[in-house]
C-alpha cells in the first residue's frame, strides 16, 4: 500500500471551512431562537397550553450537541493535522493506548 | 407582454386597485383639496364621508355629494372644472382607494370611529391640512399595525373579531 | 502490520489479510471511473424526476384537487410516502449506530450504505408534507407562526434534528475516505480538499474522530427512535379510530427499522451486483442481517397482532368499523397483502437455510418494503375513510400526479445513491482497513475477555 | 363574555334542508360540480346526516343536522401547526383562511368530520360572485373551512350592542341555519347565560352532545327525539 | 362635531326612540345625520317581497348591500313561512344571476334556430297576429296556458283571451279540485288548518317537502308551536320520504292503494263507533243506507265500510299492516282536532279521485269541518272586480266557468275534465298559443305530444326566463323578469286555511332585457287595439295590481302582513265582527303592502255551512250525487235509459271493476290502480316519480347549489336516483350506487331512463321511487345533462274520473348498466354514539 501524498489545503478552502462552521452555528442558533420564539408566541396568543411543547424543547440541546460535536471534529481535525511524519498509522494508535 | 401588463397595472395612473406597498403616490383624477373644505369651509369629515360613523365603510364621496355645491363652478380652479364636467356628464369620479383591507378582514368604521370614538386623524393623519389628495396611506392597515393598536387600547385581538 | 498478535492458536487461523491496492481500486471505482453508465443512469433518473415534477406542476397550478384526495380521506399517498420514506431512513443510522455500539465486526462494509440511505431518504421523506400542503407558498407560516403543540411541528424539529445528526454521522466516518480520495487526486479536488478537513490520519485526528463518532453514535439512537415515535404521534395524538393507540410509537419504530433493514438489503444486493462488491459484501453479512430481519418480522407481527386484537376485542363501534374496513372491506387486499408481504413471505423465506440465499433474501426484502408501504397505506386511509358520524365511508383512488410523485420519490432515492456513489466510496475504505488492521486482534481480545479467566489470572489473594 | 352555543331539537327537525341551503348562501360556499361531487368533494358547513336503523319496513330514519360542534377542547386546534384554527374568547373555533397552509391535519383530527377543504379554487359561474355575502370572505383553493357559528353575525350584534351601550340580548344573534329553520329546531345563544333559550334547552333531559365520550366538550347540543 | 359622540350613539340606538329624539331637536344634529340614523347604515337595506320560484309564494326578505341583493331569508312575519325558506327559495339569487338566463327576446328563424330580436319587433309581430285574429273573428284560434302562481295574472290572461274572443285559457295547478267538488260542492282545494290541528293524517302527500306550501306545513305544525302542543303527523305512503321518517306513525302502502288503507281506518272508526256522530248525522249525506226517489235502497257508506274494508282486507289490498291500520284509527279517534290531507302520489294515479274522496270522507267522519284544526274554506280575497267590458263577438261568458273551448272536457269525454296539456296536444285549429310560467314539454307526461303539437301551431309565444324545453319549441320567446325584478303577486296556495296575497316588488332593475308577462300582455293589447285595448286599459302590470288590490283596503278585511302582536289584534277585532281599518289612503296602503310583502286574512267565517257544503243536498256527500248524475249521463248517452243500467253502463265506460254494486262507484272506495307496461313480469317495478324539496318550481335547478344538494336527504347531488326497498334490490341483484336503466314499453316516445340505486329500508317493495326535476336541457349552465327525467317514459294514463294525467301509471324493469364505481359505501346502520 503506497502512502498517498498529502496536499496542503488552499487558504480559500480553509476560509470556506470556517464559514461552514459558522453557518452551522447560525443554523442551530436560528432553530433554537425559532423554537423559543414559537413558545413565546403561543404564550401571547393564549394558546392551548400543552406539555407537548417539551418535545420541541428537547430539540434545542440536540441541535447544540450536534453542532458542538461537528465543531469539535472540525477544530480537532485542523489542530491535529500538524504533520508529525514520525508517526505511522499503527504506531499512532499504539502510542495512544498508553 | 405580461411584464408590460404588470407594469401598467402597477403604474400610478392605472385604474386598477393598487397594492399599498408601492413606492409611488397614487394619482387621483382630481386634485382634491381637503384643506379648503375642512379648514376653510368648516365641513366635518362625515359631511362627505357619509357613513364613517354609521357603517362598515366610510365611503368616498362622489358626484351625488359633490353636486350639492359643485353643480356650477364655485371657483376658477381647473381641478374644480374637472369635477363640474364629471357632474355635468353624470359620470362618476374614478377616485382611487388608498386604504384597503383584504377580503378576509372585517373592518368597520362604525366600530372604530363611532363606538371606539377614535378620531379620524389617528389613522388617516392630519388630513385636514392636506392641500393635495392623499397619495399614500398615512398608516397602513397591516395586521401588525392593527394588533399593536388593539393591544395598546385594550381592544380584543381575538382573530375572529376581524377575520371572517 | 506491527501490532503484536495476541491471537491464540486455538481460536483458529488468522483471517487477517491486507486490503490490497486492487481492493481499493474496486472500492473507489465508482468515483474514479464513473464511466458512461453513470451518465446514462443519472439522465434516466433525472428525466423520471422531471416527469414527476411536470405532473406535479398541475397541482401547483390548480391545487390539491388534482390528487385523488377527498372528504373524508384528506390524506393519501403524500402522507403515506412521508411515513414510509422516513421509516426507511431508520435503516441506516440506527442500524449502523447499534452495530457500531455493539462492536459487531461484520458491520464494516454495511454502515456506509445504511447511513446514505438514511440521509437520502430522510430528505425525500421530509419533503413530502410540503407536497401535501394546499398552500405550499405559505410554508413560511410554520416558521413565523408555528405551533409547537402541533405534532407536525414536533416532526419538523425531530426530523431536522435527525437529519442533522445522521448527516454528521454519515460525514464523520467519511472524512478519512475523502482524504484518501483527495490524496489520490480525485476530482473535483477542491471538494475533497474542503470536506477532508486536513485529515492526515494523525493519532490526534483519529482520536478526535473516534470520540466524536462515539458521541454521535449514542446521540443518534434516541433521536432515531424519537423520530418515528413522533411520526406515529401525528396519528396517535388524534382521537381517530385506528390511530388513537398507545403502542403506535414502538409499533412505528419497529416497522421503521423493519422496513429500513429490508431496504438496506435491497440496496446492498443491488449495489453489490452493480459495483462488483461480492468480495466485500459477503453471504455472511446477508445471513446476519436476514436473521435480524426475521426477528423484526416476528416483532412486527406481534405488534400488529396486539394492535388489532385490542381493536377487535374492545368492539368499539368506530374502531370495529375501521377494523372490518381492513379485514373484509375495501381495504382487504392492501391489508392481507401487507400481512403476506410483511410476515408470511419473509418468515417462510428467511427461516429455512435453503431459501435464505441472496435471491431469497432479495425477494423477502422487496416484499417487506412493499408490505411496509402497504402498512402505512392501511394506517392512513382506512381510519380517515370511516368517520365516526353516520356518514358513508370514504374511498381513495390516487391520481396520476400522486403516482408520479411516488415514482419520482423512488427515482430521487436512486439518484441520491448514484450521485453519492459517484463522489464517495460506498463502502468505508477506512473502516475496512481499520478492521483488517485491528479487528482480528480486538475481537480475539474481546472474545478472550468473555472466556472464563485462567486460574493464574484469577483475582485471588495470590499475587505474583 | 358570552360562550356561544347551539341547541338543535331533533324532535322538531323535519329534514327539510333549509339550514343547508341557508348556510350555503350565507357563507358563500361554492358548488363544486358533478365531477367533484362524484369524487366526494362536495361540501356543506351544515348537512343533514341521515342514519337508518333497521333494514326492514320498520326501519327508522334519523336526521341530524351536523355542523362544527365548536368543541371547548377542540382536537383540531390542538394539531394545527400554524394557529390557523383556534378557540376564540367566546368559544367559537375560528378558522383563519389567510393563515391556513392546507395541511388538513385538523380535518384528519376532527372526530366530527366538520371541516372541509377547497380542493380547487371555488368557481362562481357567470355573475354569481355578485351575490356573495360581503360579510364573509371568499375562500381560495387549498385552505380548510368550516362552520363559524356565523361569527360575522355575532360581530354585527356585538357592534350594535356596543353602539347602544348594552349587552347582546338573547336571541339577537341568529345564525343563518337557525334563521331559516321553519321548525324552529335550532336555537343559538349564550351558554353561560342561565336565562338564555339555548342554555334552557341544553339543560333538557333530552339533551346530549355528539360523542361526549371523546371529551371534546362540544357546544352544540342535540335534543333527542321523543317517542 | 356639534354633538357629543355618546349622544349620537344613543341616537343610533333605538329605532322608535330615534325618531322622537331626532325630531324634538334636543340635539344639534344635522338633519342629514338624523336621516342616516333613521335609515341605518344606508348602504345596506332589507326589502320584503315574495318568492316566485314555486307556486307557494313564501315571503322573503332580501338583503341588499349597495343596492345589490346579497342574501335572501324567509320573511319572519309572512304567515305562510314564518321566516323559513326552502332550499329553492334560498337559491333565488343564484337563479337571478344564472349565467344562462335569456338576455332578450328570441325569434325562430325559418330553418329552426333562434335569433335575437328586440321587444319592439317581437311584440309587433305578435300584435299583428292578434289583430288578424281579432278582425277576422277567429279569436277562438288562440289559446293561453300558464302556471303563474297568482290569481290576478290568471284573471288578466282570461280577460285578454276573452277580449280576443277565446275561451282557451287554462292554468296548470297542483291538485285537481274535482273530488272536493263531488263531495263538498266547492271548486277549490279546501284549506287544512294545520296550525291548529293536533294530528295530521297525510295520505300520499309528503307534507313537509311536497304540496303547495311545505314550509307552511312545517312552521304551522312544528315551528310556531310549543314542544307540548305540536301536531303529530301520520303518513300513509309508499316512500320513505323525510316526512314519512318524521311521522309519529308511518304506514307503508303499495303505490296507488292508499284508498284501501284509508277506508280500513274509516272502518275501524265506524266499527268502534268513534266517529263524530253528531256531525255525520247533521251535515252528511249517504252515510247510512238511503232510499232514492224511485224508492230503491241505496248503499250507504257505513255499510260499504263495514262489509268491505275490515282491517285485514284493507291491509291486504294496500300491502300494509292491519295492526297499524287499527292503531292509526284509534289514534285519530283519540285526537282532539285531527285532520286528513290527501295529495302527492295518492292523487297521481288513475284512481286518484276516489282516493281523495276516501281521505276526505275521513275528515267527515272525524267531523273535521269548520272547526279549528280542521278543513276550512279561506275567506275570499276581496279584490277589486275587473271593470266590465264588451266581449268580442262569440266570446263566452265572463265568469270563466262552463265555457267551452279546448280546455273543457269534450262532450264525448267519460271524465269530468281534461288535462290542459293533453288538451293542447290534441288541439288542432290553433293559430296563436301563449305559454307562461309553465314548462309542460318537460314536466308533463304528455310533453312529447305537446312538443309535436307546438310544431303545428303557426305562432307559439313562450314567456320564460330560460330557453327551457317548452320555450325551445316556441316561435317567439319573450324573456321574463324574475321575482326580484318585477311586480308580481301570489295568491293563497292550495290547502292553506287562510287567505293570503303576497306582493312581490322589484328589488333590482331587471338584469337583462326582460319584462313581466303581464306587462307584455298589456303592451300587446295596446298594440293589437280594438276590443283588446279597451278590455285591458292598464298602463302596466303594477298599475293593474294596484287597482285590483285596492279592494283589499276598501273591504276593511284582513290586514297587511305584520308582526304577531298586530296579528292577534286583528284576529280579536275581526272575530267580533269589527273591521280593522287600514290606515291611510290608497297610496299608503299600497306602500304598506309592498313594504311588508303582502296582505292576509286569517279570519274564517264560522258556521256558514252553506258556504262549506255547496252540494245539491247542502251536506257533505259520502255518496256523490253529482258523480252519480255524471255516470248516469254517460250511460244514457250510450243508449241506456233506465237509471240503474245507465249507471252500470256509465261505470263500464270508465273501464273499472266494481265488485259490490253500482252504488259503490259513487262512494269512496278502493279501485285498483291501472299500471301500464312490462306486463305481469315478476321483476317489474311500479315507477313512482316524486318531487323532492329541492325540485320545487321549474327553474330552481339553474342554481348550482341546488343541484349540489339535490338529493341531500339520501345522497349527494348531481344525479337522479331510484329508491328501492332492500328486498327489491336484493331480488334484482342491485347494490347501493349501481347505475341502472329503468325501461318500459308503456310510453309511446321514450322507453328508458337512467338512475343510481339507493336502497331504502322502509320503502315499499316493488316500487321504484324516482325524483323529478333533473334531466334538463335548456336551463344552461350547470343543470343541463345532470340526471335524468322520469316523466319522459311515463305511460299516458289518466284519472278515470277527473281526467287529470296520472304519473304513477307505469311499470318498469331495471337493467344494470354499471356496478358501483367507488369502493366501500357502507350501509348506514346502527345507532349513534
Amino acid at each position: 500500500m503506497t502512502e498517498p501524498r498529502f496536499q496542503e489545503t488552499p487558504p480559500w478552502i480553509a476560509a470556506l471551512q470556517v464559514v461552514s462552521v459558522a453557518a452551522i452555528w447560525v443554523f442551530v442558533i436560528g432553530i433554537s431562537i425559532w423554537i423559543i420564539h414559537l413558545m413565546r408566541l403561543s404564550q401571547t396568543l393564549h394558546d392551548v397550553p400543552s406539555a407537548s411543547v417539551g418535545i420541541s424543547i428537547v430539540a434545542i440541546p440536540v441541535f447544540l450537541t450536534g453542532a458542538s460535536v461537528l465543531t469539535y471534529v472540525f477544530v480537532g481535525l485542523r489542530r491535529g493535522a500538524t504533520p508529525s511524519t514520525a508517526e505511522g498509522r499503527g504506531e499512532g494508535r499504539g502510542a495512544e493506548q498508553e | 407582454m405580461t411584464a408590460a401588463g404588470a407594469l401598467f397595472a402597477l403604474s400610478p395612473s392605472s385604474p386598477l386597485p393598487q397594492p399599498d406597498w408601492l413606492p409611488w403616490r397614487i394619482q387621483q383624477p382630481i386634485a382634491f383639496n381637503h384643506n379648503v373644505h375642512v379648514e376653510e369651509l368648516g365641513f366635518e369629515c362625515v359631511d362627505c364621508h357619509l357613513y364613517a360613523l354609521t357603517s362598515v365603510r366610510a365611503t368616498i364621496p362622489n358626484i351625488e355629494n359633490c353636486a350639492d355645491c359643485h353643480e356650477e363652478a364655485q371657483t376658477e380652479s381647473p381641478e374644480e372644472a374637472k369635477l363640474v364636467e364629471y357632474i355635468a356628464a353624470g359620470e362618476k369620479v374614478p377616485w382611487r382607494k388608498i386604504y384597503r383591507v383584504p377580503d378576509h378582514v372585517y373592518f368597520s368604521h362604525r366600530r372604530h370611529a363611532s363606538i371606539g370614538a377614535i378620531e379620524c386623524e389617528v389613522c388617516h393623519g392630519p388630513i385636514a391640512e392636506q392641500v393635495k389628495p392623499v397619495g399614500r396611506p398615512y398608516w397602513r392597515p397591516t395586521m401588525d399595525n392593527c394588533m399593536e393598536c388593539h393591544e395598546e387600547s385594550g381592544a380584543s385581538n381575538d382573530c375572529v373579531y376581524c377575520h371572517d | 502490520m506491527s501490532a503484536e498478535h495476541t491471537v491464540r492458536p486455538e481460536l483458529g487461523p488468522t483471517v487477517s489479510h491486507d486490503l490490497s491496492e486492487r481492493d481499493i481500486d474496486v472500492l473507489l471505482a465508482s468515483v474514479e471511473q464513473p464511466g458512461s453508465a453513470f451518465r446514462v443512469v443519472t439522465t434516466v433518473l433525472v428525466l423520471i424526476i422531471l416527469g414527476a415534477w411536470v405532473l406535479f406542476s398541475r397541482q401547483i397550478l390548480y391545487g390539491l384537487g388534482v390528487t385523488g384526495l377527498n372528504q373524508p380521506v384528506g390524506w393519501g399517498f403524500y402522507i403515506v410516502n412521508f411515513v414510509f420514506f422516513i421509516g426507511i431512513s431508520h435503516a441506516g443510522t440506527l442500524i449502523s449506530a447499534i452495530l457500531r455500539l455493539s462492536n459487531a465486526e461484520w458491520r464494516r462494509p454495511i454502515t456506509r450504505m445504511a447511513e446514505v440511505i438514511t440521509v437520502v431518504v430522510l430528505a425525500i421523506g421530509a419533503f413530502h408534507p410540503v407536497l401535501d400542503l394546499g398552500r405550499p407558498e405559505r410554508m413560511l407560516n410554520i416558521f413565523t407562526a408555528g405551533r409547537l403543540q402541533s405534532p407536525l411541528l414536533w416532526d419538523v424539529s425531530s426530523i431536522s434534528a435527525y437529519f442533522m445528526a445522521s448527516t454528521v454521522y454519515l460525514y464523520m466516518p467519511l472524512i478519512p475516505d475523502i482524504a484518501l480520495l483527495r490524496d489520490r487526486g480525485a476530482r473535483p479536488r477542491w471538494l475533497y480538499s474542503f470536506m477532508a478537513w486536513n485529515w492526515q490520519n494523525t493519532p490526534r485526528q483519529r482520536e478526535v474522530l473516534e470520540r466524536a463518532s462515539n458521541i454521535m453514535m449514542i446521540l443518534v439512537i434516541p433521536i432515531a427512535v424519537s423520530v418515528h415515535t413522533v411520526i406515529s404521534y401525528i396519528f396517535a395524538m388524534t382521537l381517530q379510530p385506528g390511530w388513537h393507540s398507545t403502542i403506535f410509537g414502538p409499533y412505528f419504530v419497529v416497522g421503521a427499522i423493519f422496513s429500513g433493514i429490508a431496504a438496506l438489503m435491497v440496496v446492498m444486493i443491488v449495489l453489490r451486483k452493480v459495483f462488483h462488491l461480492e468480495r466485500f459484501l459477503k453471504e455472511i453479512h446477508f445471513a446476519h442481517l436476514s436473521k435480524l430481519l426475521l426477528v423484526m418480522s416476528l416483532l412486527w407481527f406481534y405488534f400488529t397482532f396486539s394492535e388489532f386484537l385490542t381493536a377487535f376485542f374492545g368492539n368499539e363501534p368506530a374502531e370495529i368499523r375501521v377494523f372490518f374496513y381492513k379485514f373484509t372491506g375495501p381495504y382487504a387486499i392492501p391489508f392481507w397483502g401487507m400481512v403476506v408481504c410483511n410476515f408470511l413471505i419473509p418468515v417462510v423465506l428467511l427461516s429455512f437455510r435453503r431459501t435464505r440465499t441472496i435471491p431469497g433474501i432479495m425477494v423477502a426484502s422487496i416484499a417487506i418494503v412493499i408490505g411496509m408501504w402497504l402498512e402505512r397505506l392501511n394506517i392512513v386511509v382506512p381510519s380517515l375513510a370511516n368517520p365516526r358520524l353516520a356518514l358513508p365511508s370514504g374511498f381513495y383512488i390516487p391520481s396520476l400526479v400522486e403516482w408520479g410523485m411516488f415514482v419520482g420519490g423512488l427515482a430521487t432515492f436512486a439518484l441520491g445513491f448514484v450521485v453519492f456513489a459517484r463522489f464517495f466510496p460506498l463502502i468505508s475504505v477506512w473502516e475496512l482497513r481499520e478492521g483488517q488492521e485491528t479487528a482480528v486482534s480486538e475481537t480475539a481480545e474481546r472474545v478472550a475477555s468473555y472466556l472464563p479467566d485462567r486460574l493464574e489470572n484469577a483475582p485471588t489473594g495470590e499475587t505474583t | 363574555m358570552a360562550r356561544w352555543g347551539m341547541a338543535i331539537d331533533l324532535d322538531r327537525c323535519t329534514g327539510c334542508g333549509n339550514c343547508m341551503a341557508a348556510c350555503h348562501q350565507e357563507n358563500n360556499l361554492a358548488a363544486v360540480g358533478p365531477e367533484q361531487t362524484e369524487q366526494s368533494r362536495a361540501f356543506h358547513w351544515i348537512r343533514l346526516v341521515r342514519e337508518v336503523s333497521g333494514s326492514d319496513a320498520h326501519a327508522t330514519v334519523r336526521y341530524t343536522p351536523t355542523l362544527c360542534v365548536q368543541c371547548d377542547d377542540p382536537p383540531c386546534v390542538k394539531v394545527c401547526p400554524v394557529h390557523a384554527t383556534y378557540l376564540s374568547e367566546e368559544g367559537i373555533v375560528g378558522q383563519i383562511y389567510a393563515r391556513c397552509i392546507g395541511c388538513r391535519y385538523c380535518m384528519a383530527a376532527c372526530p366530527y368530520n366538520a371541516k372541509v377543504f377547497n380542493w380547487y379554487e371555488p368557481e362562481w359561474p357567470g355573475e354569481l360572485k355578485k351575490k356573495s355575502n360581503p360579510d364573509v370572505s371568499l375562500r381560495s383553493h387549498g385552505v380548510v373551512e368550516k362552520c363559524t357559528f356565523c361569527h360575522h353575525r355575532v360581530n354585527h350584534a356585538r357592534e350594535q350592542a356596543r353602539a347602544e351601550d348594552r349587552e347582546i340580548r338573547d336571541g339577537e344573534v341568529v345564525p343563518a341555519c337557525a334563521e331559516s329553520c321553519p321548525a324552529q329546531a335550532i336555537v343559538f345563544g349564550d351558554l353561560d347565560d342561565p336565562e338564555s333559550m339555548v342554555s334552557a334547552r341544553a339543560r333538557s333531559p333530552r339533551a346530549y352532545r355528539p360523542h361526549e365520550d371523546l371529551g371534546t366538550r362540544p357546544k352544540v347540543f342535540y335534543l333527542e327525539e321523543q317517542e | 362635531m356639534i354633538f357629543e359622540r355618546r349622544d349620537f350613539l344613543k341616537l343610533l340606538g333605538g329605532t322608535v326612540g330615534t325618531v322622537s329624539l331626532g325630531s324634538c331637536g334636543r340635539f344639534l344634529v344635522p338633519d342629514r345625520m338624523v336621516e342616516q340614523a333613521l335609515r341605518g347604515p344606508g348602504i345596506e337595506r332589507q326589502v320584503n317581497t315574495i318568492c316566485g320560484l314555486c307556486e307557494g309564494g313564501c315571503g322573503v326578505t332580501v338583503r341588499l348591500v349597495d343596492d345589490l341583493p346579497v342574501g335572501l331569508k324567509g320573511n319572519s312575519r309572512h304567515p305562510l313561512n314564518r321566516g323559513g325558506l326552502c332550499p329553492v327559495g334560498q337559491a333565488g339569487l343564484e337563479v337571478l344571476y344564472a349565467p344562462n338566463r335569456l338576455q332578450g327576446p328570441l325569434r325562430r328563424r325559418p330553418e329552426g334556430s333562434f335569433e335575437a330580436t328586440g321587444w319592439e319587433e317581437a311584440l309587433t309581430e305578435i300584435a299583428k297576429s292578434l289583430g288578424d285574429l281579432q278582425s277576422s273573428g277567429n279569436g277562438r284560434r288562440a289559446a293561453f296556458l300558464h302556471g303563474e302562481p297568482g290569481q290576478l295574472f290568471d284573471d288578466l290572461a282570461r280577460r285578454f283571451m276573452q277580449a280576443l274572443g277565446s275561451a282557451n285559457v287554462a292554468r296548470r295547478r297542483g291538485e285537481t279540485v274535482l273530488p272536493y267538488r263531488l263531495a263538498q260542492g266547492i271548486d277549490q282545494v279546501p284549506g287544512f288548518d294545520l296550525a291548529n290541528s293536533d294530528l295530521v293524517l297525510s295520505v300520499g302527500l309528503d307534507l313537509f317537502e311536497d304540496g303547495a306550501a311545505p314550509i307552511h306545513a312545517v312552521s304551522a305544525m312544528v315551528g310556531s308551536r310549543d314542544q307540548a302542543n305540536r301536531a303529530s303527523l301520520i303518513h300513509i305512503g309508499s316512500r320513505l320520504s323525510p316526512s314519512a321518517t318524521k311521522a309519529a306513525e308511518r304506514l307503508a302502502v303499495a303505490p296507488g292503494t292508499h284508498a284501501a288503507a284509508v277506508l280500513g281506518i274509516a272502518h275501524v272508526l265506524v266499527r268502534e263507533g268513534r266517529y263524530d256522530r253528531n256531525f255525520v248525522a247533521k251535515h252528511t249525506f249517504g252515510f247510512e243506507d238511503w232510499t232514492d226517489d224511485r224508492g230503491e235502497t241505496r248503499l250507504g257508506f257505513r255499510r260499504l265500510l263495514l262489509e268491505q274494508y275490515y282491517p285485514d282486507r284493507a291491509a291486504q289490498l294496500s300491502g300494509s299492516d292491519p295492526r297499524a291500520i287499527i292503531r292509526i284509527a284509534r289514534r285519530l279517534a283519540r285526537a282532539e282536532r285531527p285532520v286528513v290531507i290527501c295529495g302527492g302520489e295518492a292523487t297521481s294515479t288513475s284512481n286518484a279521485t276516489w282516493t281523495t274522496l276516501a281521505a276526505h270522507a275521513l275528515n267527515a267522519l272525524l267531523g273535521a269541518f269548520d272547526r279549528p284544526g280542521g278543513v276550512a274554506l279561506p275567506s275570499t280575497v276581496p279584490l277589486t272586480p275587473l271593470p266590465p267590458f264588451s266581449a268580442a263577438d262569440g266570446a263566452p261568458a265572463q265568469d270563466g266557468t262552463g265555457h267551452s273551448g279546448i280546455f273543457a272536457a269534450p262532450t264525448d269525454s267519460t271524465s269530468f275534465g281534461i288535462d290542459p296539456v293533453e288538451a293542447l296536444a290534441g288541439a288542432d285549429e290553433l293559430d296563436v298559443l301563449f305559454l307562461s310560467g309553465t314548462n309542460p314539454v318537460y314536466d308533463s307526461p304528455a310533453g312529447s305530444d305537446l312538443k309535436k303539437a307546438l310544431e303545428r301551431i303557426p305562432l307559439v309565444v313562450a314567456f320564460s326566463s330560460f330557453l327551457d324545453e317548452t320555450a325551445a319549441a316556441a316561435d317567439i320567446v319573450l324573456p321574463v323578469s324574475l321575482f326580484l325584478e318585477t311586480w308580481q303577486e301570489s295568491t293563497t296556495p292550495e290547502g292553506v286555511a287562510f287567505s293570503v296575497l303576497g306582493v312581490s316588488q322589484p328589488v333590482v332593475s331587471p338584469l337583462f332585457d326582460s319584462r313581466h308577462p303581464g306587462d307584455a300582455l298589456l303592451e300587446l293589447a295596446r298594440r293589437a287595439g280594438g276590443g283588446l285595448a279597451t278590455a285591458l286599459p292598464w298602463s302596466s302590470y303594477e298599475a293593474y295590481l294596484k287597482e285590483r288590490l285596492e279592494g283589499l283596503r276598501t273591504s276593511g278585511q284582513g290586514s297587511v302582513i305584520s308582526g304577531s302582536f298586530e296579528e292577534s289584534w286583528v284576529h280579536f277585532l275581526e272575530e267580533r265582527g269589527w273591521r280593522f281599518l287600514e290606515s291611510g289612503d290608497r297610496e299608503a296602503f299600497w306602500q304598506g303592502l309592498a313594504r311588508k310583502g303582502g296582505w292576509w286574512n286569517p279570519v274564517l267565517a264560522r258556521g256558514d255551512w252553506n258556504r262549506m257544503f255547496r252540494t245539491s243536498t247542502g251536506r257533505y256527500e259520502f255518496f256523490s250525487l253529482e258523480l252519480e248524475r255524471h255516470l248516469e249521463g254517460l250511460g244514457r248517452s250510450a243508449g241506456e235509459s233506465e237509471p240503474e243500467p245507465a249507471l252500470r253502463r256509465g261505470i263500464e265506460s270508465l273501464g273499472l271493476v266494481i265488485e259490490a254494486s253500482v252504488d259503490e262507484a259513487c262512494l269512496p272506495h278502493f279501485e285498483p290502480p291501472r299500471l301500464a307496461g312490462s306486463g305481469a313480469a315478476a321483476d317489474a317495478l311500479t315507477l313512482v316519480p316524486f318531487r323532492p324539496m329541492t325540485g320545487r318550481g321549474d327553474i330552481g335547478v339553474a342554481s348550482p347549489m341546488l343541484l349540489e344538494m339535490y338529493g341531500y336527504p339520501v345522497l349527494s347531488g348531481w344525479q337522479t336516483w331510484v329508491e328501492l326497498a332492500p328486498e327489491t334490490a336484493h331480488q334484482l341483484h342491485l347494490d347501493e350506487g349501481d347505475q341502472v336503466t329503468l325501461e318500459t314499453e308503456a310510453s309511446p316516445y321514450e322507453s328508458a331512463f337512467e338512475a343510481v340505486v339507493k336502497i331504502e329500508p322502509g320503502a315499499v317493495a316493488g316500487a321504484a321511487h324516482v325524483p323529478c326535476g333533473l334531466g334538463r336541457e335548456g336551463l344552461g349552465g350547470a343543470a343541463d345533462g345532470v340526471g335524468d327525467n322520469p316523466v319522459r317514459i311515463l305511460a299516458r294514463d289518466r284519472d278515470s274520473v277527473s281526467g287529470a294525467l296520472a304519473t304513477v301509471s307505469t311499470r318498469v324493469r331495471s337493467t344494470l348498466i354499471k356496478k358501483r364505481a367507488r369502493g366501500g359505501a357502507r350501509p348506514l346502520v346502527g345507532g349513534h354514539g
